[in-house]
């Protein structure tokens, strides 16, 4: 029989070892021959046992210290060092966590002006995009590895003969936030006669950024400030989840979400076809078809006095779309309409309601424009041409996978292309079809410069010498323009000439330098905003289809547009509103699910007419969706680049035309036929009803605005048998807002990064055996059809009396004197009746070793907390080990621990900040101030088991939309108004459980 | 057969039985090596440099005061002394003795690779154990490590087992308690693991 | 001497010698045996070779036994993982096996203590094979806590032993703990109180001897046994004395078992009736199991004369009481959740009756509280294949009480959110069908190896009408 | 013990059929003059023991003892292992929860009185595991019922056997071989008893040394504890397969800054940077009482082992081996120099020997140690008190 000699050799721990060290444990040796002789003498029975038990080799673990020491630089100790996230073009800023020089964990930046300390999901992940084992190890070319110098020679041949010869070159990218990149690209494309960048994005806002071409005369996409909007209507936007900026808009919304903020509640209209993460935080909904959406849009825009044709709409939408104009009218200066459609008239028509309705300036700031999407349609649809008539010589890609995510017609083109180079750090769709790959650096370990907002710029800084043999995209471009340098230096070069003269703080270009590194971003001088041109809108009116079904083509809060499919932690994040994971599906409305004779899970075969591709995707049924919408998630359905990914889901960016000039999902009407046989989607939670229960507490916002204190019903509170526990120094509480909780599921990965939980698959999942401590439990209210959505997290509740502790038989998990509910992994036996124990399902049990092989992964995870072995329990902990760093850290500094000094990860970037966390026996602490708050209640708290988790009841500012904001109700008593809920829509104000 | 093999055998059936019954109780617990004193890369004294000389620990294991480890001096440490003195221990002044392990640390220094230690103290990963609290709190390091200025090689001296920690950590409370200050020592289980 | 008496204490309460009812004088043992016949009869089979049926059987079980460990081996080697468990149900047929079993062995020492202290001179001819029926199933139910362990291999930290943690004891507050103890002591206490009826039978079976290794062996255990009257007579006060402590303490396992649930927050678990409706149910149980095994044994051991129709029909008269005394308790749990007026209490119940467990609720409402109706008549009580049927049934219903009452109450608790179904996989199926392999293996070796009848009990009864 | 003859020859044996004529025989013996040993029977008889005339049995009496003991173990150690020796709280109950520790404390009740006096039993019947067994009787176990005694005085046993068989006796003799007279088996006795526990000695002294030396087993626990010992997240100082160097440690890519770092210094080494250090640093710390004691903290441990806890150059390294002399801070030359420039010196090194410290001591620490060796400096320059002080 195989034995292994350590934990550490069985899971494949790569260790330097011998098998015995020459001079060990001499008294050992003594014992062992003392044993063999006592054993000799009598039988060799107990000799076998004994000496199968006793003898076993050693290992002889390697320390090994840093050659030199460096001031600040001590093992074990974290440091935090300020950078700009990589993950997508939005540019938040963040803190990366850095222990013995690389980093292992991810936090929001709070001095960072676009993220302002949120991160999302997808930020959350990146460190283990980092500690990826499907990355390229380096360069190659035809397939082979070479080393860089080769790929530069057999370039810079290449290269020189389309010089000569005065070929077209171009670079594909992604949106780039960096000037110093894109300023060393086009260096580089300066060097040939006809080189050209394009940027395309996968999730095109393309027509945004032309609509204000046409109204202002620039290309730009105004920066939203949701801030200062009291009445947002988001038409087919999903701006909390996947549009444009989603942290920072949800750091902005949820300002204003909640009735007691500095400014009164604002209000929410979300006008779309599918349900999305916006929609679901929406205090009113307008469910409509795609094909509705502009002639609603028009319909909105003649009511406030545009004058334009104007599509056929059916009455009940006309009579919303009249009302929400209403409404507008009376929050002019104040509203805000947001449109999500890649659509010029759509776009423009949106610009021009804003400009009516005096929104520029304050809600709608275009003198300070987004620079987080500068795709441009157009000019990837002229490349396509321009590749399929075979003009281009050479194509570079760089943060682009067009062979995924964009039309057929793409593939098709690029096969005309001679030189096909890519960046990419995965050997992704687009690279497998390359000629050459100079794999860029994973963005954490680059210098790269940012300017996601005009007037904003910020510094990414490397967190650790690149793992592998990848160049940095800036130095590979100046190596192939002829003048290299490093990016650090190229960035600093350029910020002393280009950036350092914008701001006007600092005197001295190196103490900004150091200041900026230091806090990540900093603001320079704005610029003006273009002046309204009046004008025709552009198009014509597309007559809405009143008849059969349509595409919806969306993206995934966590998978967004794919691009990080290949990271499990993404792929096994529940999708906030379905609860699904490792899949997409198409989304059917209950009602289209009963009329096509459709259950969760059956297989249903899409086409849009005429179009080739047929999807074969299980049916998801989704409360609130139009009945004659289709929602597909795009982003699946990977077939390289990384092993998670593959094959997970259907590929739907093949569905997606320029048919009306920007990238769009087909207008074509599906055909839609049964599959054969169905399966099991491994979705987080079945049951979306509350039964009656009193589990999650809801009100509107004007009858609690007449009388706080109704908000907390009547709570019996029996006595305790036993009475109050003492608590030492402190106890903390946590208390969560759902009036400002978005669902984004942010916490969801951060906390799963903080506390190494694992990824267990889709298999388990549909076991129900995820293993996420932090789960967000989204309830419907209302009917199938017009659902109010409700978003809770819910993790361990920290019971004062926990029913989980009494049961444990060997004191695994007891009672902190600080309150704190303890799990012991290493003494549990898992007998798992915590567990069950637990009103709240919060406990998690390890079913299996979950796999730790790579050691490349394992440098991802946090050295403070216990990897747990298989038969194990698990839960969330508060962070403890975070909570214990702070008080280290207070206690070595000679003082009391500050309020908001220890924060549980999932608190800390939270982006629509709906956590507090906190010591309660500090009366000056928030958290005392928010604990007594009218609104709070406890989950299950009439089960005596006192949580230190409780929840604030979640306000709607609902009602009809003429007394859109109860706040000013005292102040202008509202004219008479059409009221939106013309038919189906529930009032939502004052659900209560039963 | 014999009636006294029988028994004779049964006994020592029995004997190993509880032999491994005892083995599979916890005899001894993760991370227990005491006694453990492998050889090093080169023969680093303790008892030279921490006894004869009177270094104080601190000086070349920085990091005991701020993290969790106490950490192994990095060469460039051992340079500061070593630049200068080359000699073998006990040269006279003035002569010239050049020890051949001074000279391998410098070579080894120079070229940029540095030692690979053998490890000798480990807990296991489930356990925390801050240095820099301790050493904050005045926790002499003999108290974990043992006489380590008398020792020519290291060895570990304690078992480590979470009993000497708790002891220790309920003695001191005690003291606190009886002065009438707070207990310092913490006693809740999530201190140390989790 | 009534009627209605009858139903409960049966014919043993007429002393014998008296004429019962019916006016017929009822031995306790047919045949109209000698003591020698009883002795060649009831040691005979532990001195032949086993018949082939015999060997067929012990095949059989032992296969079954094989599958267990084949499950055990997967569970241990490779995590709970290879369950159907979830999230939402951290217990399933682990603790259904483990209730069940504790359960069944309950009638062996109830026999043998309860019906001790009442003098229910019937007992004698079932307490044996009873008490070793139960210690059979107490080392089957005693399996399951150890396997259902997530690291099996740490289990003796349920134990409180020093040790260099602090040393850090055990949770004297956790019902399972109180488990630990509760089937310890009931097993070394059955144990015991077995090994201690056996004594004088295992003399017999050492003066019977005829090979040297086999006296030697005997001679150990039965401890140098000669029948004096002073050893008799402390034995018999020491029996009494066992008896006494057993009653008590077969009560306090069921209970305290039943305090799994009763003690924690989960709604369907959490409920005051558990202990005495538990006992009923364990009571229940262990007694159509013990008229099983009779049956079966009675027929192929040619044992008819000692375990009579009498017998089975007093048996079948507990399990009819029984049966009502856990209908009852079915019909009070749901009076109990909707006069509680508790929406979670309420919810758990009408899912057992009408949620994806119904099968499962009706399954154990039919076996239980429906199938043991049959015995208010006579000829069902006195038909053995009848009762075989019954009591097949009763074991059935009962695993399935346990199942419901733990997944159906785990699988829908308090947060819809968390609502998950539970299946289960061949790896714990295998692990029930060892458990009963185990169980019929040690039963069909003890049918060999060891008196099945306790003789010397027998005997006593045989001739006493005169007393 | 001393066995005579007649002794032997008094002793008598029936046999019987039925336990009746059993009784009747052993109340005629009784009655006959005769002493009754005992009776050997396959069931206990009823009325045997007023027949024989023994007393009850004090069993009950050792059963209660044994439950008292054990319900005072159980309620006495769960009360000090949850509430006194390790006090560890559970689900809001006090650590003393008199309901909670009723079951084990009812259950250790019963075992101790169960197995008390089951041990009880046996000690006082003699019975224990043997390989001869005294005093059987044939067919005692099967359907004989069998009295044995004493003859009175005077009485031949033939008279005794005629009464026997009239009483229905199918056999009488005389006993030749009691329990004195025998060959019983040398493991029967005591003796035996203690030899088999001496052959297991060695095994348990094996298991003891075991416990005692604390031999190294630690790798067996490694794999048999399940995991978790063994770290899977990358841990300082340990070996890598993938990093740089082969080590998780790893520093930082040059020109990054964390959070908390301050700007590395605009200074390289050398003595005219020195100079200019000293003209353009001032000490950002304030002579305070905090700072002073900081600073002797780290002049202690770091600068003392060769410039003397004074800064008289009696510095331990320097005591024990005499190499060489380093600069005497307490010399006007340091006096002199400005903070920045000592603060230079300290980080980037001296001009003779003296290594840079910035690597080791952090910026504030270097700045500190100077206000310390300012204070040495002026108690240098101090002349000392007649006095004499310490």
């Amino acid at each position: 029989m195989k034995t292994w000699k350590s934990l550490g050799e069985r899971r494949g721990l790569v260790r330097i070892r011998k098998p015995e060290f020459d001079e060990e444990l001499p008294v050992g040796e003594s014992v062992r021959q003392i044993s063999r002789r006592d054993f000799f003498r009598f039988s060799g029975i107990g000799f076998a046992a004994g000496l199968a038990l006793g003898c076993k080799s050693k290992v002889v673990e390697k320390a090994m210290p840093y050659l030199n020491a460096q001031e600040g630089l001590t093992p074990g100790v974290a440091q935090w060092y300020a950078t700009v996230c990589g993950g997508c073009s939005a540019g938040c800023g963040v803190l990366a966590k850095s222990r013995d020089g690389r980093p292992i964990k991810l936090e929001g930046n709070p001095d960072h002006p676009v993220s302002r300390g949120g991160l999302c999901a997808i930020g959350q992940a990146q460190t283990r995009g980092l500690y990826d084992e499907s990355r390229l190890r380096g360069p190659r070319v035809d397939g082979k590895d070479v080393a860089w110098p080769e790929l530069d020679g057999d370039l810079a041949q290449r290269f020189a003969e389309l010089r000569a010869s005065g070929a077209a070159v171009r670079v594909l990218s992604g949106t780039l936030t960096s000037p110093t990149l894109k300023a060393s690209i086009q260096a580089f494309l300066g060097t040939f006669k006809d080189g050209r960048l394009v940027q395309a994005d996968a999730f095109s806002c393309a027509a945004l950024a032309g609509a204000y071409e046409r109204t202002h005369g620039q290309k730009l996409i105004p920066r939203y400030r949701l801030e200062e909007a009291d009445l947002i209507i988001g038409i087919e936007a999903d701006f909390l989840g996947t549009w444009i900026d989603p942290v920072g808009f949800t750091r902005a919304y949820a300002s204003r979400r909640g009735p007691d903020r500095a400014r009164p509640m604002s209000k929410h209209i979300q006008v779309e076809s599918g349900m999305s993460l916006t929609g679901s935080n929406a205090d009113e909904r307008v469910r409509l078809a795609p094909s509705e959406v502009l002639p609603f849009l028009e319909t909105l825009a003649q009511r406030l006095g545009l004058a334009l044709d104007v599509g056929a709409l059916s009455s009940p939408l006309m009579a919303k779309a009249e009302a929400i104009a209403h409404a507008l009218e009376q929050h002019r200066g104040h509203g805000l309409v947001l449109c999500g459609l890649n659509d010029l008239r759509a776009q423009e028509l949106c610009a021009r309601i804003n400009h009516v309705l005096g929104h520029k300036g304050s809600t709608v700031d275009l003198a300070n424009p987004s620079l987080q999407k500068q795709g441009d349609d157009g000019a990837l649809e002229a490349l396509v041409r321009e590749m399929s008539q075979g003009k281009v010589a050479a194509l570079v890609l760089l943060g682009s996978n067009p062979l995924y995510d964009q039309p057929v017609a793409f593939a098709a083109a690029f096969g005309k292309v001679p030189i096909r180079i890519s960046m990419a750090l995965t050997a992704d769709e687009s690279a497998a079809q390359c000629t050459h790959l100079a794999p860029d650096h994973h963005w954490l370990e680059t210098w790269r410069d940012s300017e996601p907002l005009t007037g904003t710029v910020a510094l990414g800084q490397p967190l650790l010498n690149s793992l592998f043999n990848t160049r940095d995209a800036v130095e590979t471009f100046g190596a192939w323009s002829g003048r290299p340098a490093s990016a650090l230096q190229a960035i600093q070069n350029r910020w002393k000439a280009d950036v350092f003269p914008r701001q006007k703080n600092m005197g001295d270009a190196d103490s900004f330098w150091n200041a900026t590194l230091q806090k990540g971003a900093a603001e320079v001088g704005a610029g003006t905003a273009p002046r309204y041109q009046e004008g025709r809108v552009e198009g014509t009116t597309r007559a809405a289809r009143t008849a059969g079904y349509e595409l919806l083509l969306y993206g995934k809060v966590g998978i967004g547009d794919g691009r990080h499919a290949h990271l499990p932690f993404l792929q096994e994040l529940p999708d906030p509103i379905t609860k699904a994971t490792w899949d997409n599906y198409v989304q059917v409305s209950p009602a289209a699910a009963a009329r096509l004779g459709l259950e969760q899970g059956d297989l249903l075969r899409v086409r849009p007419e005429g179009h080739p591709l047929e999807l074969e995707l299980p049916v998801v049924v989704q409360p609130g969706l139009d009945d004659r919408t289709l929602a597909v998630a795009l982003g699946y359905g990977r077939t390289a680049g990384g092993k998670a990914g593959l094959g997970v889901g259907k590929n739907a960016y093949p569905w997606r035309t320029f048919s009306t000039g920007f990238l769009a999902a087909d207008p074509a009407p599906l055909q839609v036929r049964k599959g054969s046989g169905r399966i099991q989607l491994a979705c987080t939670q079945d049951h979306h009803s509350l039964e009656g229960r009193e589990l999650v507490r809801e009100m509107a916002l004007a009858p609690y605005l007449r009388d706080p204190a109704s908000a907390r019903p009547h709570e019996p509170t029996g006595p305790s048998v036993y009475g109050e526990h003492p608590h030492g120094q402190h106890r903390w509480a946590m208390v969560i807002d759902l009036s400002a909780c978005t669902g984004c599921s942010g916490c969801v990965v951060g906390c799963q990064m903080e506390n190494n939980i694992p990824v267990v698959g889709r298999d388990e999942v549909a076991r129900k055996r995820e293993m996420h401590w932090l789960r967000i439990d989204r309830y419907y209210t209302g009917s199938e059809a017009e659902p109010g959505v409700v978003h809770q997290p819910m993790m361990c509740q920290q019971c004062d009396q926990a029913p989980c502790e009494n049961v444990c038989p060997v004191l695994a998990t007891v009672h902190s004197e600080e309150g704190l509910n303890q799990q012991v992994y290493n003494r549990c036996v898992g007998t798992r009746y915590c567990a069950n124990n637990c009103p709240y399902k919060v406990r998690r049990f390890n079913w299996w070793e979950y796999p730790h092989q790579s050691e490349l992964e394992r440098l991802g995870l946090n050295p403070d907390v216990t990897v747990r072995s298989r038969g194990v329990m698990e839960k969330c902990s508060f962070c403890v080990q975070r909570l214990m760093v702070a008080k280290s850290t207070a206690k070595s500094e000679g003082r009391d621990l500050k309020d908001g000094e220890a924060l549980p990860a999932c608190m800390q970037s939270c982006p629509a900040q709906a956590i507090v966390f906190g010591d309660v026996q500090d009366p000056e602490s928030r958290i005392s101030q928010v604990m007594r708050d009218p609104k709070r209640f406890l989950v299950l708290g009439e089960l005596g088991i006192g949580p230190a988790v409780s929840y604030l009841t979640k306000i709607r500012n609902g009602g009809s939309i003429s007394e859109a904001s109860p706040h000013e109700a005292s102040r202008a008593r509202p004219t008479g108004g059409l009221a939106i809920d013309g038919g189906a829509t529930e009032a939502q104000g004052g659900h209560h459980g039963a | 057969m014999n009636l006294r093999t029988v028994a004779i055998t049964g006994a020592v059936a029995l004997g190993a039985s509880l032999m491994i019954f005892a083995l599979s109780l916890d005899t001894r617990l993760l991370g227990d090596q005491s006694g453990y004193k492998p050889a090093q890369p080169i023969p680093y004294s303790h008892a030279l440099h921490a006894g004869e000389l009177k270094i104080d620990c601190l000086f070349c294991h920085t990091a005991a005061e701020t993290s969790r480890h106490a950490g192994i001096p990095p060469l460039s440490t051992c340079m500061k002394c070593h630049e200068t003195v080359t000699n073998k221990a006990g040269t006279p002044l003035g002569k010239s003795d050049p020890s051949p392990e001074i000279q391998k640390l410098r070579e080894t220094y120079t070229s940029g690779r540095g030692f690979e230690w053998v490890r000798i103290h480990r807990l296991p990963a489930y356990v925390e154990f801050p240095h820099s609290r301790h050493i904050q709190a005045g926790v002499a390091c003999q108290s974990c490590h043992g006489e380590v200025q008398g020792m020519e090689r290291v060895e570990q001296a304690k078992a480590l087992t979470m009993g000497e920690c708790l002891t220790c950590h309920r003695e001191e409370n005690q003291k606190q308690q009886l002065a009438g200050r707070l207990p310092q020592a913490p006693a809740d289980c999530s201190a140390c693991h989790h | 001497m009534a009627h209605e008496a009858d139903v409960l204490t049966g014919p043993a309460d007429v002393p014998i010698g008296k004429a019962d009812h019916y006016g017929h004088n009822l031995p306790l043992i047919d045949g109209n045996k000698s003591y020698h016949q009883v002795t060649e009869e009831v040691f005979g089979p532990t001195e032949r070779r086993p018949p082939v049926a015999w060997w067929i059987a012990i095949s059989i079980t032992l296969s079954m036994l094989m599958v267990g460990v084949w499950g055990g081996y997967q569970t241990v080697t490779r995590g709970i993982g290879t369950w159907g468990l979830n999230r939402t149900v951290g217990w399933a047929f682990d603790i259904t096996n483990f209730v069940f079993w504790v359960g069944i062995g309950h009638a062996g020492t109830l026999i043998s203590a309860i019906l001790f202290l009442f003098r229910q001179r019937w007992r004698t001819s079932i307490n044996r094979a009873a008490e070793a029926m139960t210690i059979f199933a107490v080392m089957c139910a005693g399996t399951f806590p150890i396997i259902h362990m997530g690291r099996p291999w740490l289990a003796f930290w349920a134990t409180p032993y020093p040790n260099s943690r602090g040393p850090l004891w055990v949770n004297f507050k956790s019902p399972l703990l109180w488990d630990v103890f509760a089937i310890s002591t009931y097993f070394i206490i059955s144990l015991t109180f077995w090994y201690i009826g056996l004594l004088p039978d295992l003399a017999t079976q050492r003066d019977r001897a005829t090979t040297k290794w086999k006296r030697t062996l005997l001679s150990l255990f039965s401890l140098g046994w000669n029948g004096s009257n002073r050893t008799w007579s402390r034995y018999e006060t020491v029996y009494m004395l066992l008896a006494g402590l057993s009653t008590p303490l077969v009560v306090s396992v069921h209970t305290i078992v039943s305090m799994d649930f009763a003690t924690s927050v989960i709604p369907g678990w959490h409920a005051t009736i558990f202990p005495p409706y538990f006992v009923a149910g364990a009571v229940f149980s262990g007694f159509a199991m013990v008229l099983t095994l009779m049956i079966i044994a009675r027929k192929v051991m040619n044992l008819e004369e000692y375990i009579t129709t009498r017998h089975l029909e007093a048996m079948t008269k507990v399990v009819l009481a029984t049966g009502m005394i856990v209908g009852t308790a079915y019909a009070t749990e749901f009076f109990t959740a909707w006069y509680s007026g508790n929406p979670y209490e309420r919810y758990v119940f009408l899912n057992r009756a009408l949620g994806p467990y119904a099968w499962a609720y009706w399954m154990m409402v039919g076996c239980n509280v429906l199938s043991p109706q049959f015995f208010w008549f006579k000829k069902v009580r006195t038909t053995p294949w009848m009762i075989l049927i019954l009591s097949i049934f009763v074991n059935i219903g009962m695993w399935f009480e346990r199942f419901v009452i733990i997944v159906t109450s785990l699988h829908r608790d308090y947060l819809p959110s968390s609502w998950a179904m539970y299946r289960p996989t061949f790896v714990e199926v295998a692990i029930f069908i060892g458990s009963f392999g185990l169980f019929f293996t040690l039963f069909l070796l003890f049918t060999r190896v060891l008196p099945m009848i306790a003789a010397s009990e027998v005997k006593g009864v045989l001739k006493n009408a005169d007393h | 013990m001393p066995i005579t003859e007649s002794l032997c020859n008094s002793r008598f044996r029936a046999s019987f059929a039925e336990p009746d004529q059993l009784l009747n025989a052993v109340k005629h013996l009784r009655a006959a003059g005769h002493r009754v040993l005992d009776t050997y029977t396959p069931f206990p008889v009823h009325g045997m023991d007023e027949a024989m005339g023994l007393k009850p049995s004090r069993l009950p009496r050792a059963c209660l003892a044994f439950a008292v003991l054990g319900l005072a173990i159980a309620v006495g150690f769960q009360v000090w292992s949850s509430a006194i020796d390790y006090p560890l709280r559970t689900g809001g109950k006090p650590l003393v929860a008199i309901p909670a520790f009723i079951p084990v404390a009812f259950e250790l009740t019963v075992l101790l009185a169960g197995l008390g006096v089951v041990a009880s039993f046996f000690v006082v019947s003699h019975l224990r595991p043997r390989f001869h067994i005294p005093d059987l009787h044939p067919g005692s176990s099967d359907d004989r019922f069998i009295v044995a005694a004493e003859l009175g005085p005077d009485v031949p046993f033939p008279t005794v056997a005629k009464e026997m068989s009239s009483l229905g006796a199918t056999e009488s003799c005389l006993l030749v071989d009691d329990r004195f007279h025998r060959e019983s088996s040398f493991w029967d006795r005591p003796a035996g008893v203690g030899t088999l526990l001496v052959a297991c000695l060695p095994s348990f002294l094996l298991v003891g040394s075991v416990l005692l030396l604390n031999r190294d087993f630690q790798q067996r626990n490694l794999s048999w504890d399940g995991g978790m010992g063994a770290p899977i997240a990358a841990q300082a100082y340990d070996s890598s397969g993938v990093l740089k160097g082969g080590k998780v440690l790893q520093p930082p890519p040059p020109g990054t800054l964390s959070r908390s770092a301050s700007p590395a210094l605009a200074f390289l080494a050398g003595k005219a940077e020195a100079e200019r250090a000293g003209r353009e640093l001032p000490n950002p710390f304030q002579p305070t009482q905090a700072h002073f004691n900081r600073g002797k903290v780290v002049y202690e441990r770091v600068c003392a082992t060769c410039h003397g806890r004074e800064g008289d150059n009696n510095g331990s390294v320097i005591v024990a081996r005499g190499a060489f002399a380093p600069t005497l801070l307490v010399s006007p030359v340091v006096r002199d120099m400005p903070d920045g420039r000592i603060f230079h010196i300290a980080t980037f090194g001296g001009p003779t020997k003296m290594q840079g410290y910035g690597d080791l001591l952090s910026r504030e620490d270097r700045w500190k140690v100077i206000l310390y060796v300012r204070e040495l400096q002026k108690a240098a320059a101090r002349p000392i008190p007649a006095g004499g002080q310490p």
